[in-house]
């Protein structure tokens, strides 16, 4: 087994998108996520690669635009009003089919809100986070290893894809340390970007990057054709954890912090005679839609526990499809769910079934 | 094994730092460990905490609210933690900013003047080092030479001079009690 | 006496702007520019949200189609992602550079990034249809001024040559016109002064081109380069603002 | 003798050329419509043409070609 | 009856809103709206009103925001990719409870997209206009004359809640001209804005419009409170319209200009013997779940008609809740849904179900 | 030989600052100004994203908190939406106003809008942990320039008062310090003509002042002050860059 | 009564205002109505045209795709629609401007030199407006009256000078068909 | 005489006051904490005090008054 390093999530965050090949960052301060731009700004220009501190989130997008447009493997990071403000960019990338990782280390809101971890972004991550039909590949890890293994994939896949990626984190991901290892592989491998404007040097037709269709029906087909490869995604890689679901009359839901929260309650749970189990998305954009209407088989009835005041609940619902009944738990504005609380719902659903 | 660890303080104390110094001898050990700090604009000359998780099992919620460990460096940490130390727990208090003593019977508590100790032997700001070897001699966590490593690794490479002055200030808390 | 043939600079698609625009002649300025400089193959165009926001089809260099008023933080992550060689500029309209773009805008110069801005200022929004623009003069009637443009409201014109120059990453900023042969000629030679300021890495460069919109005007085309002369350029004076072309700003 | 070519297809009958055409070479067509829906430019006298290429330098759609017949130049 | 004007539905946005009290106008050019803020920069003027051009989308919000704080009646239009950009305002507003009227005439997307109509700010709207959770009240009109009656309830429900009310319209909805009439009463009874920081003149304590709360357990309280009142709103004020539904096997939701496509839809296959009818939505938060709800007592399936990839869809199969199939149909970039193509998706339900 | 008592401008609230931050010192001298002229009750504050975001505990006037750089929007909206007697601030950082809010603070200034911006210049971003500001130094360490600003990768510091000051809108702009007693006292007089210029109605009026971060400067507040007169002073040079206070800018 | 019409023609021919009269005029006679146009870039200089729907039920989609009326200015409005009119529809070709007919032969096609016959009569740019005329011959969809009241309501108010030419315009039309 | 007086609850110890008073009347505590944590601003010599105000000038956080005692002004 490689090294383990103590390392705060938001510096594993950088660490691992550097070893993912990412030599570009652009972003712009705001807590809880200021170690990644911290960490980016030492070693990117100790491996040759490029960091700036743009004037506004609305900038730094728009920097990434340009550079995922040159073909650079490129990240940038804030925290939630600073991804309101990236949407119009957001939007104009996944139109033009460019690949690139976005950090989202989420605090609570609405507004200016405060700085403590929240997930109440999940809506705006998964639904609208911009103008028009589209989607990025959501990714939430739920603890500092899961956030380096995380950042590649996001990476690889957006490349192979040409799909944004955005890592939906929250104020804890980002703030806690615990030990992480990387994989030693170099991760070099990226796909040919024969579509980059680079300069055409006389040698082939201009590339060109753009969103604009001012034909219905020529729009029409490339948001078609970015759905069919949208339901590749969702064929594919879709990611999920399940615990101790296979015997379960209750599944919890949970991801990032609330799901290890929820996990620890289980095995309380368990001891207590409860059966219990979670399922814990990893991607939350595809959502294991799949997985969940698998465990309606067996599972009496499901939890949904979130840092918001109800949003992954309904995609959780869409799923069960009112097969099952669906429960919610949920604290916001900085606060955590407290395993107390997550235990006592647990309890009372267990209640109910009998 | 398992501990709950909440560690707090004014800013400037070396809060977070005793922190990653417990957390980074739990990683040489091979445990489960989680390091959280609070963080925001209250870091500044206000007060500063972090929450520290030990366990052979994976680690659930990294936020501690009913420590088995709880080692406090100012008045106003002491009052609000000091009703959430779980039965049993290890409490230490920096005797030399704080004048009170805990009202409970069910916890072990233990009262070291750090600040003062360490503005004495020439070790200023290094009261939470101090606490540090009495925490490890009060619960046997770990060994000495596990700290020490611990200590090692967490002081910036630029500034390794300070591992010196930190095991001295270990050994006084170390000795400090019996 | 030289030849006159459309440059290689510019694809054969026919131009979408309305008759007597002269986003067309600037077009083929930046492409002849180009390619008398030897860099069409290196060169990225970023276009704006705007009249221009086709250009795309027009540049027979690389692009990339920013959104509204960016293009400056677009140009800037191409030129930092690409080797030092390349060349990128950005073609932007004034409601693009001057209003909602102003921040891009105004960083990229006082980073000193190495990039040229060609700026269309025809004191108006003429994609949209012809609302009241940053450079809209006073009094000007616009969809949005209709009693013209009221300075205690509305606000003052910005002067962008005038403001820009005073960073100090701005290497070369000039405003030129294109209502007489003559400016045309004079904005060509701006134009490549600037790109040479980026290939020799001196900083950033602007230039501000005064420009027509007979559609929203609702002037003949002949009638609107009159008024370019009559009414712009007294407001907008023409001139070079600053020059560091020589000592770059770093 | 300079030689002013103008694609009229492509001409949008804006009258830029016109305009600064010093020795009122060019005009536009009064009546007939192009495809484009345009009453392009004509030469109308061609022969009065200096070459100083005003016409191509304002014609904002590289509508005008101007060749320099060399062939000419050189015969005399 | 009141006189009846041809109108295009910006210039009815505008003159409707002037007639409801608004006083302030923000707003920056974007097809397909620009005539509402044409409209206002010569009529408000006239009546002694503020209109503003604003340098940006960005600063447009915010100017709404300024003006609400100051306890005036205030509007901003905008399109697609420019309510991207007022995301972070949004919420903002939202957070700070302030009431104000948004109006997005969609066009089509992502990126830059086309200018032709859609309805692909679905998602955004009614779940993710920015971060945090908060909700706006939608209004979705489906005529001009249904604008002019809609700015007014927007107007008086946003007073009323301290919630930003947003009219959801579309490119077809802002160009089309329709006949239209203007209600005669005065609406001028605005609610005392005791709250508004216009100067304490030293008589009160400082008035302050504010979304930051450092304290998780404060900022967890304003939003559950925030939520209470949408609750109310849920309750209270969830508009729809039925249009054949009580005998109907299939039922045809959509809003907008969708839906009275979809409308003259159902006539036809009425006349061919199909028993179909039409729940049009008209607030699209809340949305009419319990009406569907109902529905699906009555009815064999449900068609959501959308111009978008599938988005208000999700709503109407959470509130079916698997109790009867909802099928979709949909087009985007622009393109409006042809009656043809409904009517034979109808018919295919309708074969299905025998 | 005047007392010294703490004004009713500000309120009891102690202040969240850091031990010597230059924050509370022109928290004081605003809020003394208001009373001073009379219109703590016609004023309204926009208080940014920054350290001051709370600075609506402590002004003791109606407040508004704007998102991060939209303060002289927000201020805009609520002049506009006042009586023309009403007095409208913003209290923005270099961050807020320099960099997210480079086209807020340009277009309020261009539009002459009859408010006063208050720009604390402390060459970084306190309140986010001390990253690269607008302002920060060439060559001034901060966490995002760990080596020092290297002003060819991250751009030269913007001089906001000599760019705002080319606008026509701009009716009074200054740039004052608060390092010592002296420029303290010139600073409350600064500040006092930008409020007089507002409530005399004749345009935009900004007071930049240079100010003090001893916790992300990493030196005790003593020394910060010497830091300004020695690094900021020179760089910053103080003084009146556009008055018009007199005749007004319409 | 329902009527789905479609103008078109270049951009300046007046192809929204007459569609504009056409609606106002239903509008008079209390049918519901709607008038929508094609918008964005392509307006200017390119090609404009309008869809307007008359109807006394409730008009469903305001887009016309298979107009019963259809009047084109252009040739390339000419190429693109005429293959769009539904059986018996009218159609009306401004002949000046486009030199082709239908090869249809389930409509009634009315060739009409509008552009040619308003320059003679020195009404430049009121081509659309004959056609109107020839229109309201052709079909007999309102009276006379009704259209003038439209062209007087149409016409903004600072230039009623136009309302006179406007309805010369129309006489030619009317009168140019038996 | 002027006099200095210090709300050494609310001070700070940031030690502004102390370096630009001309007359070095104030110091900072040297080990005493106040409820705050910090090492709050002593008056060591008011006699020195000349009440220029520099001191309330300076510190951030409004914990300095001047009273100017004017009786004994007048008593003299
Ligand atoms: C975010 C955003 N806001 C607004 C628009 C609408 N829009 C398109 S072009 C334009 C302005 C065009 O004016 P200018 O930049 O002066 O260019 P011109 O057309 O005059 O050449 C605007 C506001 C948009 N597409 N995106
Ligand atoms: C949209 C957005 N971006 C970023 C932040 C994070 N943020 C908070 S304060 C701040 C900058 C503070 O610096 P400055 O304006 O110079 O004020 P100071 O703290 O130095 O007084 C930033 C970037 C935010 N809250 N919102
Ligand atoms: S609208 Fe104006 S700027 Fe745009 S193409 Fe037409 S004339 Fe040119
Ligand atoms: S070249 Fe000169 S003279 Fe000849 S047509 Fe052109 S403008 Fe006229
Ligand atoms: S300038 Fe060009 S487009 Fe205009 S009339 Fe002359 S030839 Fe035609
Ligand atoms: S971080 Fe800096 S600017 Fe902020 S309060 Fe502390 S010293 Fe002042
Ligand atoms: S008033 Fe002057 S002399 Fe007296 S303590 Fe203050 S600074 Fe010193
Ligand atoms: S300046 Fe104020 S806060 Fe600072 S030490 Fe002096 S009295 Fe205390
Ligand atoms: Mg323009
Ligand atoms: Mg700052």
């Amino acid at each position: 087994m490689s090294k383990k390093f103590l390392m705060k999530g938001n510096e594993v965050i950088a660490e691992a998108a550097i070893r993912s090949g990412c030599t570009m960052f652009f972003g712009y301060p705001i807590t809880p996520q200021t170690e990644v731009a911290a960490y980016m700004s030492k070693r990117l220009p100790e491996i040759g690669g490029v960091y700036l501190q743009a004037e506004s989130e609305v900038s730094a997008i728009n920097m990434v635009l340009g550079a995922a447009s040159a073909g650079r493997r490129v990240m940038t990071s804030s925290s939630s009003p600073g991804i309101s403000l990236k949407s119009e960019g957001i939007s104009y990338i996944a139109a033009s089919d460019l690949p690139c990782v976005i950090i989202n280390v989420q605090r609570a809101g609405p507004g200016l809100g405060g700085i403590q971890p929240s997930q109440a972004d999940y809506f705006q991550a998964t639904k609208g986070l911009g103008h028009g039909d589209f989607h990025l590949m959501v990714f939430a890890p739920s603890s500092v290893q899961e956030i380096a293994d995380l950042i590649k994939t996001a990476f690889d896949l957006s490349d192979k894809y040409r799909v944004p990626s955005l890592i939906l984190a929250d104020g804890i991901m980002g703030q806690m340390m615990e030990p992480v290892s990387f994989s030693e592989e170099e991760s070099t491998d990226q796909p040919d970007k024969g579509w980059a404007t680079s300069g055409h040097d006389n040698k082939r037709a201009p590339n060109i990057v753009n969103s604009l269709y001012l034909t219905p029906d020529e729009l029409e087909k490339t948001v078609i054709e970015r759905y069919q490869r949208y339901d590749v995604i969702a064929q594919n890689e879709v990611l999920f954890e399940k615990y101790l679901t296979e015997d379960a009359d209750i599944i919890v839901v949970a991801y990032g912090a609330s799901s290890r929260i929820s996990k620890s309650v289980i095995n309380t749970a368990r001891e207590k005679g409860i059966k219990v189990g979670i399922l814990r998305p990893i991607t939350l954009w595809p959502f294991p839609t799949q997985a969940i209407k698998e465990l309606c088989k067996t599972a009496k009835s499901f939890l949904c526990v979130e840092m918001s005041m109800g949003q992954m609940v309904e995609d959780v619902r869409l799923a069960v499809e009112g097969v099952r009944p669906v429960s919610f738990y949920g604290r916001t504005g900085g606060n955590t769910p407290r395993p107390e609380d997550i235990l006592h719902k647990i309890e009372q659903l267990n209640e109910e079934e009998k | 094994m398992e501990h709950n660890i909440i560690i707090a303080g004014f800013g400037g104390q070396g809060i977070l730092f005793l922190g990653k110094v417990i957390a980074g001898a739990a990683l040489i050990q091979d445990k489960n460990v989680s390091w959280l700090p609070s963080y925001g604009p209250e870091m500044r000359g206000g007060t500063a905490n972090c929450s520290v998780c030990i366990s052979d099992q994976e680690i659930g919620d990294p936020l501690v609210t009913k420590p088995d460990i709880l080692i406090v460096m100012n008045r106003p940490s002491f009052d609000k933690f000091i009703g959430s130390a779980s039965k049993n727990s290890v409490v230490l208090v920096d005797s030399s900013l704080i004048d009170k003593k805990a009202e409970r019977q069910d916890i072990q508590d233990f009262y070291v003047p750090a600040s003062q100790l360490a503005n004495e032997n020439g070790l200023s700001k290094l009261g939470n080092i101090i606490l540090l070897g009495t925490l490890a001699k009060a619960t046997k966590m770990f060994e000495k030479e596990i700290f020490y490593e611990a200590i090692e690794q967490a002081v910036p490479s630029s500034r390794q001079q300070l591992v010196k002055t930190n095991k001295q200030a270990f050994e006084i808390g170390y000795d400090f009690i019996a | 006496m030289p030849e006159f043939k459309k440059t290689i600079g510019l694809t054969d698609a026919p131009m979408h702007y309305c008759p007597g625009c002269t986003h067309g002649i600037i077009h083929r300025l930046v492409a002849e520019t180009l390619v008398e400089l030897g860099v069409l193959g290196k060169a990225i165009g970023i276009v704006p949200v705007g009249c221009a926001v086709m250009a795309y089809d027009y540049f027979n260099c690389d692009c990339i189609q920013a959104p509204h008023g960016r293009a400056p933080a677009v140009a800037t992550g191409v030129k930092r992602a690409l080797p030092p060689e390349s060349v990128v500029f950005t073609y932007q309209g004034d409601g693009d550079l001057a209003a909602i773009g102003t921040a891009e805008t105004v960083h990229a110069a006082a980073r000193g990034e190495n990039i040229t801005l060609i700026f269309i200022n025809n004191a108006i929004y003429g994609m949209t249809g012809g609302q009241m623009a940053p450079t809209t003069l006073p009094n000007q009637i616009t969809q949005t001024t209709p009693k013209g443009r009221d300075v205690s409201q509305a606000g003052f014109p910005i002067k962008m040559c005038e403001m820009i120059a005073t960073l100090d990453g701005a290497a070369y900023i000039e405003r030129v016109s294109t209502h007489t042969p003559k400016h045309v000629m004079a904005a060509k030679k701006a134009i490549k002064n600037a790109f040479k300021v980026q290939i020799e890495k001196k900083g950033f460069s602007m230039i501000e081109i005064l420009s027509t919109c007979p559609t929203n005007w609702g002037m003949t085309p002949a009638d609107s380069l009159d008024w370019v002369e009559e009414n712009m350029v007294p407001f907008y004076p023409l001139g070079v603002f600053k020059d560091k072309s020589e000592e770059g700003v770093f | 003798m300079p030689h002013v070519k103008i694609f009229s297809k492509k001409c949008k009958g804006c009258g830029l050329c016109v305009k600064v055409c010093p020795k009122k070479v060019l005009e536009l067509s009064s009546g007939h419509l192009n495809d484009k829906g345009y009453t392009p430019c004509c030469v109308v006298s061609p022969e009065d043409c200096i070459g100083c290429g005003f016409c191509a330098l304002m014609c904002p759609d590289c509508v005008i070609e101007i060749e320099m017949d060399n062939k000419k130049e050189t015969k005399k």
